[in-house]
């Protein structure tokens, strides 16, 4: 039952890309674009566990638009910081490796974090290991691992925990 | 525009040309050799041939780029040593 | 529909302001690790905006832009990751000045600060 | 003379000089491969007629003007059919070169004297 | 004058190019060329589509979504190469 | 030194017979007649909206059948030769004793979680994006050979994030020679019921700039596709398989 719903979100995921790609909506275009969404997803290379892991109540698509405005405002708002950086003449940078804790265990959530983590500019994740993320830290203002966590994974942890559990 | 945006970017081929035959690292000259194909792709759509774009954007900066690495590790095993991008 | 071409267009020149900082990131910042957070990454908000531009002010193209802002997105988090791994793998040190490097400690065996 | 006629031709010269100077195997492969790059831009930049578009035909192009708003689109064909094939001859004198080293211990083409006379 | 701002832009990006090809050219080591080879590709793909813009063709925006997705494989092959995973 | 200036000559009288070309040499206002003849008639006579697909796969197809053929011949040349070679290793190894197998450092590290679920993410969406393009072939830029490539690169994401994965090479080899077995049973029923070998004209042509339009050169491409895409993952696999075998 788990594996159909990922096979089925899955050829849902890339009829809307096929949809999008041949822009000009036609019947043939929709036809085309099912049979092969449907071969590609039936394909036996293990791309389905990923998907079946969404969750997709009404509750976790409203929190997951909320993660958008989030993440786009932390983007912009990292992206200002580390532009005054660069253009600052000294320079003032303290950077380090710093480790942080999560409590997402699914793989879809991990990746979303990281990848969250990794676009904002300031901080890059390294290298994972179990429940702990260790993260390239432009300016590190934190010592220990609570610290860095409060900072750095809190602000999406709280709704990807909603997305993904 | 078109006919500035191919200038600075054959200047910046041909730079990078120069560093692929002259660099001492092998790795870095198949990086510059990767750059000039892509720079070359976007060349070819100015000159209005987006096919060509295409497939020298996949062929050129990817594929064959992928090629060189995996001779260059073929190499590298069959010498035995750790560093790998010494030109020797 | 001029509005819109408008701004777009100031869309666009912030866009490419932020590729531009970011250009000047790589070259100023002192070690791969942060040229890294200034070069990579600032270049995804200066090309979302970037191509939004243009999106908007050519809404027909809109569906295409999005799906590439999306592709972008998937892809350049992943990339520079793995060139993280790989550069502290390598064993690149930190530049002078930075402050403490848990995962090199970590892997040392070493027990203490980063907990 | 166009533009993209200079940038190919200064690549292929960059190439030429590059196999005939470098001693290393991969380096001279290299070179190859950016002789390669400058045939192809040559080719393309013949076919470029100045202010004209790509030959697709779709709402940006009136089907019945076509023979003058679009470029030629035979160079564009043999490009695209080479640049696949340089990908395979690539491969194959990597492989080559592989086989080489494994021979002599050595990419330097110094070190290869059978063929010299 | 929207036309002239995408072009301002468009200027923009393309010395951004070439402040990240310096950044190739002086190295030191082969990771941060990958780093200027990443900042500069997808760069260049907003010069790509601001060119689809100026020529009025939407098929060009298909080059450069296989421009990203050959950029983002190029990088992981030479990243995986370092870590001698490949 | 000496072998510089020889180049260098080399390379000079290279550049004084290329001169021309750049000098005198003038762009062209006018198509060739040949070109003119594909831009105005093409769209008629094959339903190709892409011009280039056109003359790729229907005016000159016996070229592309050439250019297949020294791709199929490329890729069998490379498998013989590292074939080979790794059989040679073997029996090194195998005389040498422990000299390789010692060091421990030498079997490729693992790729990172994120990069493992990242092209469990991405494989599919790239698979999606090589058909399209080459079913779109003759619609927007692109068509077999480069739907194969992108293809190729999907299963080099794979191959790049799962250390051991192995890939069945009967299959591949099987997708390869049905489809490039096909690629010439079409060709030949061109021959047989329209103009001449691969003419796309033995399908309705239907209306310029639909999906199911210009006859048979999707159904061309997709075969195409899948032959550089086979062909192309089988060089990239046996050059980085290692003692597998």
């Amino acid at each position: 039952m788990k594996k159909l719903s990922g096979r089925l979100l899955l050829f849902a995921f890339l009829l809307a890309i096929w949809l999008l790609l041949s822009a000009p909506f036609s019947r043939e275009e929709l036809i085309a674009g099912a049979i092969v969404s449907a071969l590609i997803s039936l394909f036996p290379f293990g791309s389905i566990p990923i998907f079946s892991e969404m969750r997709l109540t009404p509750k976790a698509l409203i929190w997951g638009i909320a993660y958008l405005f989030v993440f786009l405002f932390e983007l912009l708002k990292s992206n200002l910081d580390v532009a005054f950086r660069v253009l600052h003449p000294k320079l003032p940078i303290h950077p380090g490796i710093v480790k942080v804790k999560t409590k997402l265990n699914s793989r879809m959530g991990r990746l979303a974090l990281a990848n969250s983590i990794t676009l904002t500019p300031g901080t890059i994740t390294v290298e994972t290991k179990d429940e702990y993320f260790y993260i390239h830290w432009i300016d590190v203002r934190a010592r220990n691992i609570e610290e860095t966590t409060r900072n750095i994974v809190s602000k999406f942890e709280r709704y990807l925990e909603v997305i993904f559990g | 525009m078109s006919v500035y945006i191919i200038a600075v970017f054959g200047v910046l081929m041909v730079f990078a040309a120069v560093y692929a035959i002259y660099s001492r690292n092998i790795l870095s000259a198949i990086i510059a050799s990767g750059v000039i194909s892509l720079l070359a792709s976007i060349i070819y759509i100015l000159l209005a041939a987006p096919d060509v774009a295409m497939t020298e954007a996949a062929i050129g900066s990817g594929l064959t780029t992928v090629v060189f690495l995996l001779a260059l590790k073929r190499i590298n095993r069959l010498r035995g040593t750790e560093e790998e991008d010494v030109d020797a | 529909m001029q509005d819109l071409e408008l701004i777009g267009g100031l869309l666009s020149v912030v866009g490419a302001v932020f590729l531009l900082l970011a250009a000047i990131g790589i070259i100023r910042m002192p070690d791969v690790y942060n040229r890294m957070q200034a070069g990579t990454k600032a270049t995804t908000l200066g090309s979302i905006l970037f191509l939004l531009g243009i999106g908007l002010a050519n809404p027909d193209w809109l569906g295409k832009i999005l799906l590439l802002v999306l592709f972008i997105v998937f892809t350049n988090p992943i990339s520079s990751h793995v060139l993280a791994r790989a550069a502290h793998h390598r064993g690149i040190p930190l530049a002078e000045g930075s402050v403490r490097d848990c995962l090199s400690d970590d892997e040392a065996g070493e027990e203490g600060g980063c907990e | 003379m166009t533009l993209g006629t200079v940038i190919g031709f200064a690549l292929i010269l960059i190439g030429v000089w590059g196999m005939l100077t470098r001693s290393n195997l991969i380096k001279i492969i290299i070179g190859f491969s950016i002789i390669d790059t400058g045939i192809h831009l040559v080719i393309v930049s013949i076919g470029y007629l100045p202010g004209r578009t790509a030959p697709i035909i779709d709402g940006a192009v009136d089907k019945a003007r076509a023979g003058l708003e679009v470029v030629d689109p035979i160079p564009s064909a043999l490009v695209l059919t080479a640049i696949v094939i340089g990908l395979a001859i690539t491969a194959l004198m990597l492989t080559y070169a592989v086989g080489m080293f494994r021979e002599k211990k050595s990419l330097n083409i110094g070190d290869y004297k059978e063929l010299k006379w | 004058m929207a036309n002239q701002l995408f072009y301002i832009a468009t200027a923009i990006a393309l010395l951004a190019v070439v402040v990240a090809f310096l950044r190739l050219l002086k190295g030191p080591d082969p990771t941060d060329r990958v780093v200027a080879l990443d900042g500069m590709t997808i760069t260049s793909i907003s010069i790509i589509t601001a060119a689809a813009f100026f020529l009025g063709r939407v098929i060009y925006i298909d080059v450069a979504m296989v421009y990203a997705l050959v950029s983002f494989l190029g990088v992981v092959a030479i990243a995986r190469f370092i870590e001698r995973g490949l | 030194m000496l072998r510089r200036i020889f180049a260098a000559f080399a390379v000079v009288l290279l550049a004084m017979a290329l001169l021309p070309f750049i000098t005198e040499i003038h762009p062209f206002q006018e198509l060739s007649p040949v070109a003119r003849h594909y831009a105005e008639k093409g769209p008629d006579e094959l339903g190709g909206a892409n011009l280039v697909t056109s003359v790729i796969v229907t005016y000159r197809g016996l070229d592309t059948l050439g250019e297949v053929t020294v791709l199929f011949i490329a890729t069998a040349g490379v498998g013989f030769l590292l074939r080979r070679d790794e059989r040679d290793e073997e029996e090194s190894a195998a005389a040498a004793g422990t000299d390789e197998s010692g060091s421990a450092g030498n079997s490729p590290r693992p790729a990172s979680e994120l990069l493992m679920s990242g092209s469990m993410l991405l494989f599919p969406l790239l698979m999606l994006f090589g058909v399209y393009i080459f079913l779109h072939g003759h619609l927007t830029p692109g068509g077999g050979f480069q739907g194969g490539v992108v293809i190729a690169s999907a299963m080099l994401l794979v191959m790049l994030s799962r250390v051991s994965l192995h890939l069945n090479h009967t299959v591949l080899g099987l997708v390869e020679s049905l489809s490039g077995f096909s690629y010439v049973v079409i060709g030949v029923v061109g021959l047989v019921l329209a103009g001449g070998f691969l003419d796309n004209r033995i399908l309705p042509l239907g209306e310029l700039g639909n999906l199911l339009s210009a006859g048979a050169i999707p159904v061309i491409y997709s075969l195409v596709g899948l032959k550089v895409g086979t062909e192309l993952t089988n060089i990239l696999e046996t050059m980085k398989s290692e003692e597998e075998l």
